[in-house]
């Protein structure tokens, strides 16, 4: 087992390099500069000598390949550069605004699994019948709309209307500041996770085993609970694995709508004042996330599935 | 069998056949190890004749038949028709390749494109080969009724036809480049037993009409018997026994020949208790040899195997020996 | 939204008359949800590397500059001083400070003020402050390292400093600015500059939720007796406008800064009417031409493009009359502004008419450079393309990022561009950036050059009597009216609502948004959270 | 037995309202989606002359809506023909050759799954900036990882069927062969993700307007129009709610058409991609 | 195999069984008019090809079938009771303790994420109460009583780490961890190489006659069955055109279509001589005439299906 994990964390290492490379080489021809998004206000804050000072001052002189011998000579010891809105190293931003993200998706995430996998079991069983219908079409909605917009439906009739919640921020951590932004967040891997979960099992009680089963004797609950849920999550935990992986990326615009202060709300931030170091960063961050998630839930799957090899 | 097959320029000719895949990891070299599907298969294949290679799965026929037909890379060894050599940088390319050998799968299922018309599926290689758009469709219609099909059949999709009819086009499509060789991958073992009568009938009438020469990969003995002139077993990747197929039924001599004769289920012992196989007393090996593998469990795969060679115990009967 | 309406209209009977007026005795005590509408983050708390307006709403609370904008006399004056000697034909300063304290308990001396503008100046830091200072006497050589001290920067003793400039200079604009502020001497050398700021703001920084808020709390030891009344500001970050919409409406803030849609909406909202507080900014809305790229070589089409556009009915439907009606460049609030000048009309025969004069009777293409903004930016590109096209001039909008256009501008890279410039509060400033000799990058994206106005302009420079000087700019404002080098949009107006038990809130025309907290107090109809 | 497939026929029926609204826009309204502005006519509420009522501008939202669609339906559409083009080839050249190429795809593949789609987007439409090609462009690249392992692995398994094997020893090339014996084949997974991919696009280009970086005004796309009628939610509700239902219904009907092509081509077929 | 036990009372006994799929005007059956019974501990076999209804017999049986299909005719009488007639707890229990089945996939028949332990102690725990431990326990026996080699360490190995072979082993260790009264082996052997194929039918044949248990064996291949079954049933079609003693059926087929299945067999000693490769029987041209056929061996054409009911049910069915 610590083979297979230390194995499936090494194949990991070329994607990030890559990533890496992929993000420098975007970031280095992006037009515009930081310098020039002090000037976009129209206060005339910023003069060409100040533009010149701006970009000697971060090295945004020097050729490609030597910025970019740089950055991953600084990444190898955990640093990412520095920011040039905030003056501070690009960790120490991303370590501000982590945990507020990492938060939203845990809620969304536990949400959309607390409600999802239930339904998607229930319309399972009963597949044809209006249930099912309702459960499906109701998933196949939550994905058809723009998250934005579910957003502040959510918030204009919770918050305005029934004044039940706070319709933004993080209010210092409260957890009734979070329920929003996770249902909005949720909704998408709660309808994909509902439809997975019925197509798993589904699937799964067309095998042969669950005939095997039945053949034994096995009253239906017994045939439910003791062959078709184990392996109706199997199928299940890839879904959530690449839902929770990619969540920090879907989160930005939850963030940005809810002014919720995770590294989606940075990153947006970022890309428009050209603070690159902080944007690379952000990306960075946000992919590890993902490559992390993947490869843990490799390794739970592994955990749970005698047939991945672990050797 | 014709007599002079084993005299004449075999038309094919298999020396020293290797094919080995890697398995496991490629970053993590002492995770990999070789799995050696085929080691060292040597197979003539005389004109007109129809050579069978029987075996249970694993056991490499299959891997050796991909091989000829160029669609796996050999490791080693050399694959020479008409003592051309074939594969290697002298090879002919794959245009030529066509007219040499053709092949008719397993699957009928699986065989034949779905997405195109029996007509399109038969006239394609033969557009592809320069033949004239105005001949195309009278020997399409030809191989056509060789088979067993109407013309007519020409128009319609795979799905539509029955698996029997499906096994008649894939040997119409292998038969429209007019090839020499024909190879069989266990042609029948898909369908049922009726309709697997009607295709080995189908067989062995073009054999007979069109002077083919067969190599049939099978697990069913019955029909190996039926159909062959010459069979080799294999097992594990190695030829343990070659001869004449009357000499391999009737004087079965390696341990593993024996034991795949004798765990057929034949409906005979009904009618003939006596007659069962899995009595009588087994063949000592030749003198100063013992069979190699003398233990027919499951040998190791990854692993070279033992030094043996194919002694000859009677006229073209050839048993894998080791010395004692 | 009904439990809203009520709770509102409840409250008007006590304070909807006491709303503006300042006759009510300020109460201390109470916190106040502020907000930062310009973006969803801070960047740093070390306001001086900062030239962002969002920075200076946490800045404003814990800092103070020299100076400090007085909204009600629409001048800069002195807030760390006591009092400023003006000789040497205006060119040295010298300035008594007050007593006042920073955070750390130390008091502000002459070396506090020194070191600072020190730090701002030093080219190794590229701040954006550095330039109020460019004109200072000795800031070559210490820009070249060629002296340690600026000869310009004097401390003549502990509470007293001169400041020397090549000519004579009106130093209030730039040193009233928030991210020209002081700092206790030695504090570059602290570590945790950029999280823990000391000022001397009558303010205290108590934490910083990154991406959310920061919290300052009261400063007992503030130069002002009394003040501030306020124990805490909430400095919250809620740049969307309508969350901000129902956030205030919620009760979870206390002022929204608004748009044209909200401000139209809250207007006509009876629980919300009476508090709207509104101010003529200093910021002019124009669409700039390029004149070295045909068609805008000719005037003609210069003033067509003005005449085209129905400026009026776009104020009033698009912007919500949430804007002046520009004429020229400065703008209402501007003591130069010529009160008697009218407008461009909106004449679509006499657009068509000066373009077939400019010799396009076929119309023109024009390609606009403009961003995402609602005031300045594709919404009013979007109502103008018809109404230009009417006339002949077909516009292809060239959508762009903010910080893009703030590349492409200054580099002369553009057909034509909106923006929305500062035009303000000092008119010579201003109008610096029509001088010939003033470049693209540095402020003259019009690439304005009238021989006319350059005589008019450097005859002000040299004028000592503010009257005169004055009425020089005002003429140099007619020709640039006249010559056309953009098209007038507007001058904003900056309208924010408060809450009802909200009081003390100034009408800041350099940007509403930005208060003096100290000022600021709230009353007991303030819902429990803020009591 | 085949159930009647309510997915399939609704679905079609929504998207074929959508793509009718597109395709006769003109015919179905006598105004123009940009230049019939007029301001006077400002945020009037739905009524006999103006169906869905007008936009800040005074643009009817009726006219705009069905223009829009076209753009949805283009950056749908096109966005994922890129897609498709691109992770067809790479992926079934990367099953059929294998070895090196095979290696290098893959780690294409991980790479662009790794980074979520909506921030690779982002990143294009920076460099690119705003406006339809960039928007085309910035899907188009970012979305095809997914049809590439389905192209991958669907040549994976057709590669050892008869069919694929007889064609190489007839002689086909290998371009040939991927061409007209594993492509065809192959129509029907990669139809049903294009399908839901066109849902996907359409809602990218809402949540990219939302942030800053969509197809800009005065276009009528339908990202856009949420975006800036966000503002009016309370005085103008209707230039909200119109584009917004456009584009529920629109990414509902090409879902809903994904899911029932799937049951209708393969009821088994599995949900796992996503 | 062992000589036939003689007793009065069959075990198992089809009368008249029609299965298929219920319509609006009445069922459309694909397996029509079925009778044969089973004594005690006799093997009897069901031979027939794809589509015959062979397998939906055996399931219709334990009443396994897949919806839609459904018994729609006819009497199951086990031990003399009909099985149609019991609650579904009852028929719960009557499943895998006293009839048990065998299918023909050793490899998807078993739970993969289950030890091979726990899914034969799965039958002590349904039917005999025990707890999991004890379970465990006797789980070990069944493994050692299927020639499973090492079953203290086998019970512990998931399916996927077991040959094909020994994976069916498993799967007869459970359908006889009860010692059922009737064994339903539904093609056992057909996804197996030749030589396991001998071992695992002699294990069944070996178990069942030291248990006394029927067999009902269901096969494609005639070897396998004229091996195993003192009786054969052959279907064709969803009737069962001849059913007769094995040793009879052989020597002396009486159904045309019988006789044309022996003839197209290529069977192992059937080819004499160099030259003799003699035509194997054709069936369908054996049958040309298919109306008197069909008169007097109520014999109906053969593939393809038209009625696309039938087509979906033969799909949905195990075939």
């Amino acid at each position: 087992m610590l083979r297979f994990t230390i194995r499936r964390l090494l194949q990991v290492i070329p994607t990030i390099i890559a990533v890496v490379l992929l993000i420098f080489v975007i970031f280095s021809v992006v037009p515009g500069s930081f310098a020039s998004s002090l000037m976009s206000d129209g206060r005339g804050g910023a003069d060409a000598d100040m533009v010149a000072r701006i970009n000697e001052q971060f090295g945004l002189d020097d050729p490609v390949h030597v910025r970019f011998f740089d950055y991953v000579t600084g990444l190898l010891q955990f640093d990412m550069g520095e920011s040039f809105r905030f003056r501070q190293p690009v960790t120490e931003v991303i370590g501000d605004r982590i945990w507020a993200s990492l938060k939203l998706s845990i809620a969304a995430m536990v949400f959309a699994i607390v409600v999802g996998v239930p339904l998607g079991f229930i319309a399972a069983l009963k597949p044809g019948s209006i249930l099912d219908s309702i459960t499906m079409i109701g998933a196949v909605s939550g994905l058809s709309m723009p998250q934005f917009w579910l957003g502040l439906l959510l918030m204009y009739f919770f918050a305005l209307i029934l004044g039940w919640l706070p319709s933004f921020g993080y209010g210092g951590g409260d957890f009734k500041y979070l329920i929003l932004p996770a249902i909005t967040l949720g909704v998408t891997p709660l309808a994909l996770l509902a439809r997975t979960t019925r197509a798993g099992v589904l699937e799964i009680t067309n095998e042969d085993f669950i005939r095997t089963a039945h053949s034994k004797g096995m009253s239906n609950s017994r045939v439910i609970r003791w062959h078709l849920t184990r392996n109706v999550m199997v199928l299940v935990v890839t879904t959530i694995g690449l839902q929770f992986g990619s969540m920090m990326g879907q989160a930005v615009v939850i963030e940005k709508l809810f002014s919720w202060p995770g590294i989606g709300t940075l990153l947006v931030d970022s890309v428009a004042i050209r603070d690159i170091p902080v944007v690379q960063g952000t990306i960075l961050v946000i992919v590890l996330w993902f490559l992390f998630i993947n490869t843990f839930v490799d390794i739970i799957y592994a955990a749970i599935d005698p047939r991945i090899k672990q050797t | 069998m014709k007599d002079n097959a084993t005299t004449a320029p075999p038309l094919l000719e298999i020396r020293d056949l290797h094919v080995h895949f890697p398995v496991g990891n490629k970053l993590f070299a002492r995770n990999r190890r070789l799995l050696r599907a085929v080691s060292g298969i040597n197979l003539s294949l005389g004109h007109g004749e129809c050579l069978s290679i029987v075996g249970e799965s694993g056991c490499g026929k299959s891997t050796t038949a991909l091989a000829v037909m160029g669609l796996q890379e050999p490791t080693s060894g050399d694959i020479l028709v008409d003592g051309q050599s074939i594969i290697g940088d002298n090879a002919p390319g794959r245009m030529d390749r066509a007219r040499i050998a053709q092949m008719v799968f397993q699957d009928p299922y699986a065989s034949l494109n779905p997405r195109q018309t029996v007509h399109r599926s038969l006239a394609a290689p033969l557009r592809l080969h320069g033949t004239p758009n105005s001949e195309i469709d009278d020997r399409v219609a030809d191989i056509l009724k060789k088979v067993g099909l109407l013309p007519e059949h020409g128009a319609r999709f795979p799905h539509e036809f029955s698996g029997g009819q499906r096994q008649r086009i894939g040997i119409a499509r292998a038969l429209i480049l007019g090839p020499r060789i024909l190879m069989l991958d266990e042609p029948v073992s898909a369908l049922d037993v009726s309709v697997r009568a009607q295709i080995i009938n189908l067989l062995l009438d073009l054999q007979e009409d069109l002077s083919l020469s067969f190599v049939m990969i099978s697990h069913d003995l019955g029909v190996v018997e039926h159909m062959s002139d010459r069979v080799a077993v294999m097992y594990f990747g190695q030829i343990v026994e070659l001869g004449r197929w009357d000499a391999i039924f009737a004087r079965p001599t390696h341990p593993y020949t024996r034991k795949l004769i004798a765990t057929i289920p034949d409906p005979d012992t009904v009618l003939h208790p006596d007659r069962d196989r899995r009595a009588g007393k087994a063949p000592e090996p030749p003198a100063g040899y013992r069979f190699c593998p003398e233990d027919i469990g499951r040998p190791d795969v990854y692993s070279v195997p033992a030094e043996s060679a194919l002694i000859e115990i009677g006229p073209g009967h050839f048993v894998r020996c080791a010395t004692a | 939204m009904m439990k809203t309406l009520t709770f509102s209209a409840m409250l008007m009977a006590g304070t909807a008359v006491a709303a503006w007026a300042q006759d009510a005795t300020p109460q201390s005590g109470g916190t106040l949800n502020f907000t930062a509408p310009y973006g969803s983050t801070f960047g740093t708390l070390d306001i001086q590397t900062s030239s962002s307006v969002q920075d200076e709403f946490v800045a404003k609370a814990i800092h103070r500059s020299l100076y400090d904008w007085n909204s009600d006399t629409s001048q800069p004056e002195l807030e760390l001083a006591t009092k400023v000697e003006v000789s040497d034909e205006g060119r040295t300063h010298t300035y008594t400070l007050r007593d006042a304290k920073f955070h750390d308990g130390t008091t502000l001396t002459s070396d506090d003020v020194i070191a600072s503008y020190k730090r701002i100046i030093d080219p190794a830091n590229a701040f954006a402050g550095a330039r109020y200072f460019t004109n200072l006497v000795g800031v070559d050589a210490y820009k070249e390292d060629t002296s340690k001290d600026i000869e310009g920067l004097k401390k003549i003793d502990d509470k007293t400093f001169s400041l020397t400039y090549t000519g004579a200079t009106e130093p209030g604009y730039d040193l009233m600015r928030v991210n020209a502020a002081i700092y206790p001497a030695g504090a570059a050398d602290r570590e945790d500059l950029q999280t823990n700021p000391i000022g001397l703001g009558p303010f205290k920084f108590v934490e910083n939720i990154p991406g959310s808020r920061v919290v300052v709390e009261k400063f007992d030891d503030f130069y002002e007796e009394g003040k501030p009344y306020l124990d805490k500001v909430n400095v919250l970050l809620l740049s969307d406008a309508s969350a901000r919409d129902v956030a205030f409406r919620n009760g979870e803030i206390d002022v929204s800064v608004m748009g044209p849609s909200q401000y139209v909406t809250y207007q006509a909202d009876p629980a919300l009417k009476d508090h709207i507080l509104e101010v003529a900014e200093v910021y002019t809305r124009n669409v700039g031409f390029n004149p070295e790229r045909e068609p805008f070589d000719k005037k003609e089409v210069r003033q067509a493009f003005n005449h085209a556009i129905n400026t009026p009915l776009i104020i009033e439907k698009l912007v919500k009359n949430k804007a002046y009606r520009a004429t020229s460049f400065l703008p209402i609030s501007s003591p130069a502004y010529n009160k008697d000048a009218k407008p461009y009309e909106y004449d679509v025969e006499k657009a068509k008419q000066l373009l077939a004069d400019a010799g396009y009777p076929d119309g023109v293409d024009v390609e606009l450079t403009a961003t995402q903004n609602e005031s300045w930016g594709l919404t009013i590109v979007e109502a103008i393309i018809p109404m230009l096209n009417e006339a002949g001039i077909r516009v292809t909008a060239k959508p762009v990022e903010a910080s893009v256009l703030g590349a492409e501008v200054p580099a002369g890279d553009f057909h034509s561009f909106m923006w929305s410039n500062v035009s303000g509060p000092d008119p010579f400033a201003v109008m610096t950036s029509f001088y010939s000799d003033t470049s693209v990058s540095s402020g003259n994206y019009w690439r304005f050059d009238n021989a006319e106005f350059d005589a008019l302009y450097e005859q002000a420079r040299d004028e000592n009597d503010p009257e005169k000087r004055t009425e020089l700019l005002r003429q140099a404002n007619d020709i640039i009216q006249e010559e056309a080098p953009m098209w007038f949009f507007n001058y904003n107006k900056a309208v924010m609502a408060y809450q009802p038990w909200v009081h003390g809130l100034q009408a800041n025309a350099t940007e509403l948004a930005i208060q003096n907290y100290e000022d600021i107090w709230i009353d007991d109809t303030a819902p429990e959270s803020r009591r | 037995m085949r159930r009647f497939n309510l997915n399939l026929w609704l679905g079609g029926v929504l998207t074929l309202i959508v793509i009718v609204g597109a395709v006769f826009a003109p015919w179905l309204t006598s105004l123009d989606p940009v230049f019939d502005a007029n301001l006077m006519y400002a945020e009037e509420p739905p009524s006999g002359q103006f169906w869905f009522g007008t936009d800040e501008q005074g643009r009817d939202v009726y006219t705009r809506v069905l223009y829009g669609a076209r753009i949805s339906l283009t950056v749908g559409i096109v966005s994922q023909i890129i897609n498709s083009v691109i992770g067809l080839s790479l992926g079934i050249s990367a099953a059929y050759w294998g070895g090196w190429w095979d290696d290098l795809v893959n780690g294409l593949t991980n790479v662009m799954l790794a980074i979520p789609s909506l921030i690779f987007a982002l990143a294009i439409m920076a460099i690119l900036g705003p406006g339809l090609p960039s928007l085309l462009i910035a899907l188009g690249l970012t979305n095809w990882s997914w049809t590439c392992r389905i192209a991958r692995s669907s040549t994976l398994s057709l590669k050892g069927q008869g069919y694929v094997q007889a064609a190489s020893t007839l002689g086909y090339s290998d371009i040939r062969i991927m061409w007209t014996q594993l492509l065809p084949n192959m129509v029907g997974p990669i139809l049903v993700i294009s399908t839901l991919g066109i849902g996907a696009a359409v809602l990218a280009e809402a949540a990219l307007s939302f942030l800053g970086l969509g197809i800009r005004p005065p276009f009528p796309s339908w990202g856009a129009m949420l975006t800036g009628a966000r503002e009016l939610i309370v005085i103008a509700p209707w230039a909200a709610v119109f584009p917004g239902l456009a584009i529920f219904v629109t990414v509902l009907g090409f879902n809903l058409l994904g899911d029932g092509l799937r049951d209708y081509l393969d009821p088994h077929m599995r949900t796992r991609q996503q | 195999m062992n000589e036939p036990v003689e007793h009065n009372a069959p075990l198992l006994e089809l009368k008249n069984l029609h299965v298929g799929i219920p319509g609006r005007r009445g069922s459309v059956d694909i397996v029509r008019d079925v009778s044969f019974s089973i004594m005690p501990g006799e093997a009897f076999g069901l031979v027939g090809e794809s589509g015959s209804g062979k397998s939906l017999t055996a399931l219709s049986l334990i009443r396994l079938l897949k919806k839609p299909l459904k018994v729609s005719q006819g009497q199951i009488l086990f031990k003399g009771d009909d099985l149609q007639n019991l609650t579904d707890r009852a028929m719960r229990q009557m499943r895998g303790d006293r009839i048990a089945m065998i299918f023909q996939e050793p490899m998807t028949a078993l739970n993969p994420l289950k030890t091979v332990g726990r899914q034969i102690a799965e039958m002590f725990v349904l039917h005999k109460g025990m707890g999991w431990a004890e379970a465990g326990r006797k789980a070990v026996d069944a493994l050692a009583s299927v020639h499973v080699p090492a079953p203290e360490e086998r019970v512990r190995a998931y399916p996927h780490q077991m040959s094909g072979g020994m994976r069916q082993r498993v799967m007869i260790a459970i359908a006889l961890a009860c010692d059922p009264d009737l064994l339903i082996a539904d093609e056992p052997t057909t996804a197996l190489d030749v030589t396991v194929q001998d071992e695992v039918l002699k294990l069944i044949a070996e178990l069942c006659a030291a248990r006394g248990t029927a067999v009902l064996l269901i096969s494609h291949d005639l070897g396998v069955i004229a091996n195993m079954c003192q009786r054969v049933g052959v279907m064709y079609s969803g009737r069962l055109v001849e059913e007769r003693d094995t040793y009879d059926l052989f020597a002396d087929p009486r159904h045309p279509y019988t006789k044309g299945l022996l003839g197209a067999l290529p069977r192992l000693g059937t080819r004499h001589g160099a030259a003799g490769r003699q035509r194997l029987v054709d069936i369908d041209s054996l049958i040309k005439d298919r109306d008197t056929l069909l008169q007097e061996f109520c014999f109906e054409p053969r593939n393809p299906v038209r009625d696309p009911r039938l087509r979906a049910g033969m799909a949905g069915g195990v075939e």
